[in-house]
């Protein structure tokens, strides 16, 4: 008897998302889907607005990443003034997606994974979140807490307002800073390094405990992308697009950003407001990628700083070849941390980063304009067309999570078909499900195509949609 | 100790306003010794449970489920709190308000996919005719503009609330703060 | 007398001698010309009394109905930028009914239009955010309108966002009185005014426009912008009205 | 040429004796009302009829202005016997002159109608349906222009100011002002150069009092006009009319013309110093231009928005001089208040309201059209006496005057005598005399939601509340009309309504909501259906209708 | 939304201008005589087209946007080319009672076209009037400037047909 198995809301993920896992007569699992349920139409709502609106306006897609959709928008804007962006401006731009890095990457570390890692899967439901963790482990959940809010304060003391700040602006940014900026910045970085090489530490030594979970969670052969720069190394607002496939050979590379529409189409599924992107010259069923720090980490050559660099050489050892679970995600974030802190401290180091000039000013030159940077979850594009006066007329954004809709989906099915039996639910099962959504990091209020939530249970369902039975809370 | 349950919910927004209130930083600590977090999305809990005392929400009604959902929230919500712009005012989901859903939906799924365009229709929910706030659908007892409110204001509020002030008045941040 | 010569004149301008008059406001006693309004008298005994239309150096149009005033022994309400004092007259300007119309106002204000202060360019720099502060606006109690409004912004230096605009007119009225263009005017009726630039035309092909900028420098809110400035970052410069304003007195005399 | 008294007594006599001549008067309503039944093709073949039969030297045929009873027409009356004819078609021109001097023809008799001629008492209309309104000497020859002459000649601009007061006339327009204090404060007012405008910018829907005294009788506007001008020291008058009253403009100019060319309007008129000129200026169709403000914008070719009162336009109107406002009907009560006396006029009417009042009767009643009545006379008089009941015996539900700033009066107060106070008290005003019954067929909720899109889409948008508060409520009464309002619906509009009220600039403002606010009080019930049962009593709402929350 | 820019057909110096000339010499070319020139213009061009505007501003010297302003807020005035027949609905008070929506909603079944809009075909234009004091005869509607009174929406779409029918014998 064919059954339905949902998971309704999808809980400690940016953004919410529903599961249905299919399960065939014998109660094994046949499909899974993962249902992105709310839309609010940024690639619509932004026709009609000006061009030097769209920083402010499209980091509004994302509470959590907004500086790099400002950056990504601000990018747009700087091919429509036709300008080029002054090299101080252009550090500072680096400067401040480093701190998003850090207080994003420690989200999705510490207040939405860690309960799983280090509570344990089937731990109790109304205790596995961030303050079951400061419970059992304050030490460990002080840290996480203090390292994002390292992270914010970098951002408000750059830019004035920790989240949504508009100082991200078309040809720049809007203010230099001033010497009590950079101290303010600098003071707390070398407890941020204390705190992420802690945490690395104590993760790769808790590897050996999560090897069912790297075995079944989305450990499959796919492509990945990312940026790199033009030593091959880690970058995420200024460089090439590069693709490998799954043994670690190079599919394309030094591919213009502008050019991102030759080698991804999107898909739309009638079951989501999330598109999928894939690869395109090997279509929507064959061209499955995956983006995002695991990903970044397979396809560079180096991240560029030394101990960033060291932690890289030993993530790679891992395997032979790319690393191929998703669980690796947590591991790679870490790393980024680590590359974030060290890549601040230099720029800071930079006398560019006190220069005045750090904004180019035109009026709209060009009609057309792209971004694209690598948000902390994955490639990001912007791509606008404006009139004549620099109204926007159309506007196409492909966000970090939708790059990873497809393998996201294999990867709730393999996890789905390991954990599930069909018979008895368990809510430690299910919880691995979005265990594994939560190892992608989804950013679902990236998609412009975001998720609602309906209050349900899980529940099992009949082909008529008959309540067979419920599990987990009610 | 007794403590308050509370709960946060996340409609048609950006998650900004739960990221402000996670920017209290370590005086979440604090807050989360005089409350219990039953329902929230950086808990595990699928069902909004009965009795809340307090409930902040961020984002706009978008969707017939959010409205179907906030319903069912006010119904079970003591004190109920618009967190942020788009709680208060429908801020940017608002924004598509200007255009037909049909326009909107098109040009995301038709104009610009390069394979499959087709609105998606089944398992998700109906958009509603227009993004609005909260308190056009039920009573809220609280508002809390800014995007988002800052750490701060939520604070306050949160400490009012909690030490049985609910019609005080904390500061007002300014819409768009 | 001639039958036309009555059209030819400009208004009247024969006054007769001021005289100098006490009222109270608030209960303060204060002393003023009698050809000077309750706002003009309270603003310079420091006394607040929200505006929006008006603004010093521009003809009143006591069309925002904010400054609404109370005056002891009427039930009626007067607007303060147009109402001038009488002798012992008693002025109250703020009260809890008084806040509430002009909040209830200000909603409405809020309600017209597609006031998104997130992503505007006067984010900060508004008249219209910083009275919703100041009247303790914490949110409309009216249902927005959400109409369909544009941007042109054909213009080289200045766009107008339709959306934002509060239908004050002091764009129309500086352009008129302070650089004598008149290029703006507002065309239309009740909810459906709207301001435009000569024959309602794109505003770059505008044959008046003198491209001074002190259109956008009295608005308000963020309709009215300097291109090219991001969000938050459209601070209006007025400094210079006080100043004309006092030329054309003196030239005047 | 400068008329003397005797000159007119001359053309008077002169015209009586031509009128006399005739055996048999027929007059032919050419008001609009009647036109549009193609009484102006009635008029031809009558005219045609009685030449080819050569009774052109006993019988006339003339076109005249209103009867009254316009929902009978194309009416036609036989003077000096007084029968009515309704209903006439061309076919029935032949048997009309065959019937003259014999008796009546029964089936086009409209007789039965009496009471809605006789319970009338008539000042303002008082020629009109008898005189050619193209023919001054027709109007001249009932006594015509002798106010003016008896105001300028024998009176001291004081005096004629003192005989309005004493007549007790308050405004007609709808604010029920006295005029004799508006006429005392420009006559008072120092500059020389004056204006006397004339608001004949009928806006109310459901109006059409001075459409019809324009069409029927122009030159008793044009008399009142001049005898205020002399009153007031004003030299010039305007007419602000409204360009939908083509005939009304064009009859109006015609008798501006006779006029000029008699010498009662232009220079030294009846050989004294005083000079007046009248000149006719379109409204453009904006209901706001009522406002004084706004129609002295729109008369010095500006945007018709009104401004802050004061100062008012008694010291500070047209292009900033004093200017006296009197709209139509108020000035045609002048030429009798002077005619006849201050005492004799305020004899007639209620202990504060004094006179008649011409009201527009339309909607669910038998006999619509014009009436003039006595201040004071009771609803009840009104519809059923006068205005011969319901129709088809339905039940009565409510009186609507006042127009888009009145408001719906109930059954319960049917007996009520009307005046400005009385209605005031209830709720509603006096407006300019428009009154539509209403009977069980109508539904209050749409009845507020047809007045409320009225004043929203007459808004002129100057200021805040008026321009967004009425398209608020507007919202609000379809919400409640298609059945998607909620339970404290009506007390937001209640809110709404006092905002608008406390807070407009202009009357057109603070009066908007009365039609809401009236049927709120009245007829609650009829809203909570609406709301609570989605069902809309009188059949008219389409509630139920699955509306996008 | 942009105006939408209607050009008479006919050249500036069309004799129709000279009636226009004419009220603004009587008003000694004085700005207060704007709305009578406006009126002017409409009475002999149909309609207030761009150029007449431009003409009326240039010659009274009123700017060009006040000349704008005043055209859109009088609502008598149109800046759209009327149809070759006009059907103008009465919404007064007394024709709603009457039934003035179903004459509206009749047409608008049978035209596809609601008030202030001219058929595809330029052949009828619908307009509906506040009142036209024609209250008696409710519903009134105006048939090319000829009032009829007591009107159904049968009576009024037969009359349109005739227009119709009419235009397409000739």
């Amino acid at each position: 008897m064919e059954r339905t198995i949902v998971i309704d809301p999808v809980t400690r993920i940016e953004g919410h998302g529903r599961v249905s896992i299919f399960l065939d007569e014998n109660g094994d699992v046949c499909d899974a889907r993962l249902h992105v349920t709310q839309f609010r139409g940024f690639e619509k709502l932004c026709e009609g607005r000006p061009y030097y609106e769209m920083p402010s306006l499209t980091q509004r897609i994302c509470g959590i990443c907004p500086i790099i959709h400002s950056i990504a928008s601000a990018k747009a804007c700087d091919q429509i003034l036709g300008v080029r962006v002054p090299d101080p401006a252009v550090k500072l731009r680096r400067l401040i997606n480093c701190a998003q890095i850090i207080q994003s990457h420690a989200v999705s570390f510490f207040h939405l994974s860690l309960p799983d890692l280090i509570l344990g899967m089937d731990y109790d439901r109304t205790k596995r979140n961030l303050f079951g963790v400061v419970e059992r482990y304050p030490s460990i959940a002080r840290d996480g807490i203090r390292l994002r809010s390292i992270g914010q304060e970098t951002i408000k003391a750059l830019a004035g307002k920790r989240i949504h700040p508009a100082w991200v602006v078309p040809g720049g940014v809007n203010e230099p800073l001033d010497s009590e900026d950079i101290d303010q910045v600098m003071s707390p970085l070398p407890e941020a390094m204390t705190i992420v090489r802690r945490t690395l530490d104590w993760f790769k030594n808790s590897l050996e405990e999560h090897r069912e979970e790297i075995r079944f969670f989305a450990n499959f052969p796919s492509m990945f992308m990312g940026l790199v720069n033009d030593l091959g190394n880690l970058e995420f607002i200024d460089g090439k697009l590069r693709l490998i496939d799954y043994k670690g050979d190079i599919v394309a590379d030094s591919v213009q950003p502008e050019r991102y529409a030759d080698y991804i189409g999107e898909s739309v599924k009638p079951w989501s407001y999330l598109k999928a992107p894939y690869y395109k010259p090997l279509g929507p069923e064959e061209g499955m990628y995956r983006v995002g720090p695991a990903a970044r980490l397979n396809i560079v050559d180096g991240c560029g700083t030394p101990l960033a660099d060291q932690e890289w050489a030993e993530f790679r050892s891992l395997g032979r070849g790319p690393a191929l679970s998703s669980f690796y995600n947590h591991y790679a974030r870490l790393i980024e941390i680590l590359y974030a802190v060290e890549t601040m401290e230099m720029l800071l180091n930079d006398p560019d980063i006190r220069s005045p000039h750090v904004r180019a000013v035109a009026q709209p030159n060009y009609e057309e304009g792209i971004g694209v940077v690598e948000a902390p979850r994955g490639t990001l594009v912007h791509h606008y067309k404006v009139d004549e006066h620099g109204l926007v007329t159309w506007a196409n954004l492909i966000v970090a999570t939708g790059n990873n809709e497809l393998a996201m989906n294999r990867g709730i099915m393999q996890t789905a078909k390991r954990f599930l039996n069909g018979k008895d639910i368990s809510e430690g099962m299910l919880n691995r499900v979005e265990a594994v959504i939560r190892a992608f990091d989804p950013c679902l209020s990236c998609s412009t195509h975001q998720v609602g939530e309906t209050i349900t249970s899980i529940r099992l369902l009949g082909p008529d949609g008959e309540v067979l039975s419920e599990a987990g809370p009610s | 100790m007794n403590h308050t349950r509370v709960a946060t919910v996340w409609l048609d927004g950006c998650s900004g306003c739960h990221m402000s209130l996670l920017d209290l930083d370590e005086r979440v600590l604090d807050l989360a010794d005089r409350i219990e977090l039953v329902y929230s999305p950086l808990v595990d809990s699928k069902e909004f449970p009965e009795d809340v005392s307090i409930t902040l929400v961020e984002g706009a009604v978008s969707t017939s489920d959010d409205a179907e959902k906030i319903r069912l929230i006010r119904e079970r919500t003591t004190l109920l709190v618009s967190l942020g712009d788009c709680a208060v005012t429908a801020n940017i989901p608002a924004m598509r308000n200007r255009f037909s859903v049909e326009a909107v939906l098109e040009r995301a799924y038709v104009h610009n996919a390069a394979i499959g365009g087709q609105v998606p229709g089944i398992e998700v929910p109906r958009l509603l005719k227009r993004s609005r706030p909260v308190h056009e659908f039920v009573d809220v007892d609280r508002f809390l503009p800014g995007c988002p409110p800052p750490p701060e204001a939520i604070f306050n509020l949160m400490s009012e609330l909690l030490d049985g002030r609910p019609t005080g008045s904390s500061i007002i941040t300014r819409f768009g703060a | 007398m001639t039958d036309r010569d009555y059209f030819k004149g400009k208004p009247r301008t024969d006054v007769n001698p001021v005289r100098i008059l006490t009222f109270k406001i608030d209960g303060r006693d204060v002393t003023a010309r009698e050809d000077e309004t309750i706002l003009t008298v309270a603003r310079q005994n420091g006394i607040f009394i929200p505006t929006l239309c008006h603004l010093d150096g521009l003809s009143e149009r006591g069309a925002c109905r904010l400054c609404m005033v109370e005056v002891k022994g009427s039930d009626k309400l007067f607007p303060a930028c147009v109402t001038l004092p009488r002798q012992d007259m008693e002025v109250m300007t703020d009260s809890p009914r008084l806040n509430e119309y002009r909040k209830k106002i200000l909603e409405l204000l809020f309600s017209e239009r597609n006031h998104v202060c997130s992503v505007c360019v006067s984010n900060g720099h508004c008249e219209l955010q910083d009275l919703a502060v100041t009247l303790g606006m914490s949110h409309v109690r009216y249902e927005y309108l959400y109409p369909r409004h544009t941007i042109d912004a054909s213009h080289d230096r200045f766009s107008v966002d339709h959306n934002r605009c509060v239908l004050c007119l002091r764009c129309i009225r500086v352009c008129d009185e302070v650089e004598g263009a008149h290029t703006w005017d507002v065309m239309g009726r009740g909810i459906l005014c709207k301001v435009i630039t000569d024959l309602n035309q794109p505003w770059g092909t505008s044959e008046t426009c003198t491209g001074c900028g002190k259109c956008v420098h009295v608005c308000p809110t963020g309709a009215l912008s300097e291109k090219g400035k991001s969000v938050s970052e459209m601070s209006k410069r007025r400094q210079f009205l006080p100043y004309l304003e006092m030329m054309r007195r003196e030239s005047r005399k | 040429m400068t008329l003397t008294f005797e000159d007119l007594q001359g053309i008077a006599r002169i015209e009586e004796d031509r009128q006399e001549g005739f055996r048999h008067r027929i007059h032919v309503c050419v008001a609009a009302g009647c036109l549009s039944c193609q009484s102006g093709l009635i008029k031809d073949t009558l005219e045609k009829e009685v030449s080819r039969r050569g009774w052109e030297n006993w019988c006339n045929v003339k076109g005249v202005g209103c009867l009254g009873l316009c929902a009978a027409g194309p009416l036609i009356s036989i003077q000096p016997d007084g029968t009515y004819y309704q209903g006439v078609q061309v076919s029935d021109v032949s048997d009309v002159l065959d019937s003259l001097g014999g008796e009546p023809l029964s089936r086009l008799d409209c007789s039965g109608q009496l009471p809605f001629f006789q319970r009338q008492k008539k000042i303002v209309l008082e020629n009109c349906g008898l005189i050619d309104p193209e023919r001054i000497e027709e109007y001249i020859g009932r006594a015509g222009y002798e106010a003016l002459y008896n105001a300028v000649r024998l009176m001291t601009p004081g005096e004629v100011i003192d005989e309005v007061s004493a007549g007790g006339l308050r405004g007609r327009g709808g604010a029920g002002f006295p005029t004799g204090l508006k006429w005392t404060t420009v006559f008072k007012a120092v500059n020389g150069t004056k204006f006397v405008v004339c608001n004949a910018d009928e806006g109310d829907p459901g109006a059409f009092m001075d459409r019809s005294v324009l069409e029927s009788d122009p030159h008793r506007v044009i008399e009142g006009m001049a005898i205020a001008g002399y009153a007031v020291g004003a030299a010039h008058g305007f007419v602000y009319v409204r360009a939908e009253y083509p005939l009304a403009v064009k009859r109006l100019r015609t008798a501006i013309a006779h006029a000029e060319r008699f010498g009662v309007l232009g220079n030294n008129i009846f050989n004294t110093k005083f000079s007046f000129k009248v000149e006719v200026r379109l409204g453009a169709g904006a209901f706001v231009c009522g406002e004084e403000t706004a129609l002295i914008a729109s008369i010095e070719g500006r945007l018709g928005r009104p401004r802050p009162r004061p100062p008012y336009p008694a010291e500070f109107g047209l292009w900033g001089y004093p200017t006296l406002i009197n709209n139509v009907e108020t000035l045609a009560n002048i030429p009798s208040i002077i005619r006849r006396g201050g005492s004799w006029y305020s004899g007639i009417g209620s202990e504060s309201s004094k006179g008649t009042k011409v009201f527009a009767l339309a909607g669910r009643v038998n006999n619509t059209g014009l009436i003039e009545v006595p201040m004071g006379t009771t609803l009840r008089d009104i519809v059923f006496d006068i205005g011969g009941g319901i129709p088809g015996d339905a039940r009565f539900k409510a009186v609507q005057t006042g127009g888009p700033s009145g408001g719906c009066i109930p059954e319960q107060y049917l007996d009520l005598p009307i005046d400005y106070e009385s209605l005031a008290e209830i709720g509603s005003i006096m407006g300019s005399g428009g009154m539509i019954v209403m009977d069980e067929g109508s539904c209050m909720v749409d009845v507020a939601k047809f007045f409320m899109e009225f004043c929203m889409s007459e808004s002129c948008g100057k200021c805040v509340p008026c321009r967004v508060g009425t398209t608020q409520i507007y919202n609000l009464l379809c919400r409640i009309s298609s059945g998607t309002a909620e339970p404290n619906d009506p007390a937001r509009l209640e809110d709404l309504c006092d905002v608008v009220k406390r807070t407009s600039l202009c009357g057109l403002g603070q009066t908007a909501p009365n039609p809401v606010m009236s049927t709120l009080r009245y007829f609650g019930e009829e809203y909570r259906q609406h709301i609570e049962d989605k069902t809309c009593p009188a059949g008219v709402c389409q509630v139920g209708g699955v509306g996008e929350v | 939304m942009e105006a939408k820019v209607h050009r008479a057909s006919e050249s500036l110096d069309d004799a129709r201008r000279r009636f226009v000339d004419r009220t603004m010499r009587r008003h000694g070319y004085e700005a207060h005589a704007l709305i009578e020139t406006l009126h002017s213009v409409q009475e002999h061009f149909g309609f207030l087209d761009t150029d007449s505007l431009r003409y009326v501003a240039k010659s009274l010297h009123v700017p060009l946007s006040r000349v704008y302003a005043v055209a859109t807020f009088y609502h008598y005035f149109s800046l759209q080319p009327p149809g070759e027949h006009t059907c103008v609905v009465c919404k007064g008070t007394a024709c709603y009672i009457g039934g003035a929506s179903d004459i509206l909603k009749g047409i608008e079944e049978s035209l596809g076209i609601g008030p202030g809009n001219t058929t595809e075909d330029g052949l009828v234009s619908i307009v509906t009037a506040r009142c036209l004091g024609a209250c008696g005869l409710a519903p009134a509607v105006v048939f090319d400037g000829e009032v009829r009174g007591k009107m159904t929406p049968a009576a009024v779409l037969d009359t349109i047909q005739r227009w119709a029918d009419h235009d397409a014998d000739v």
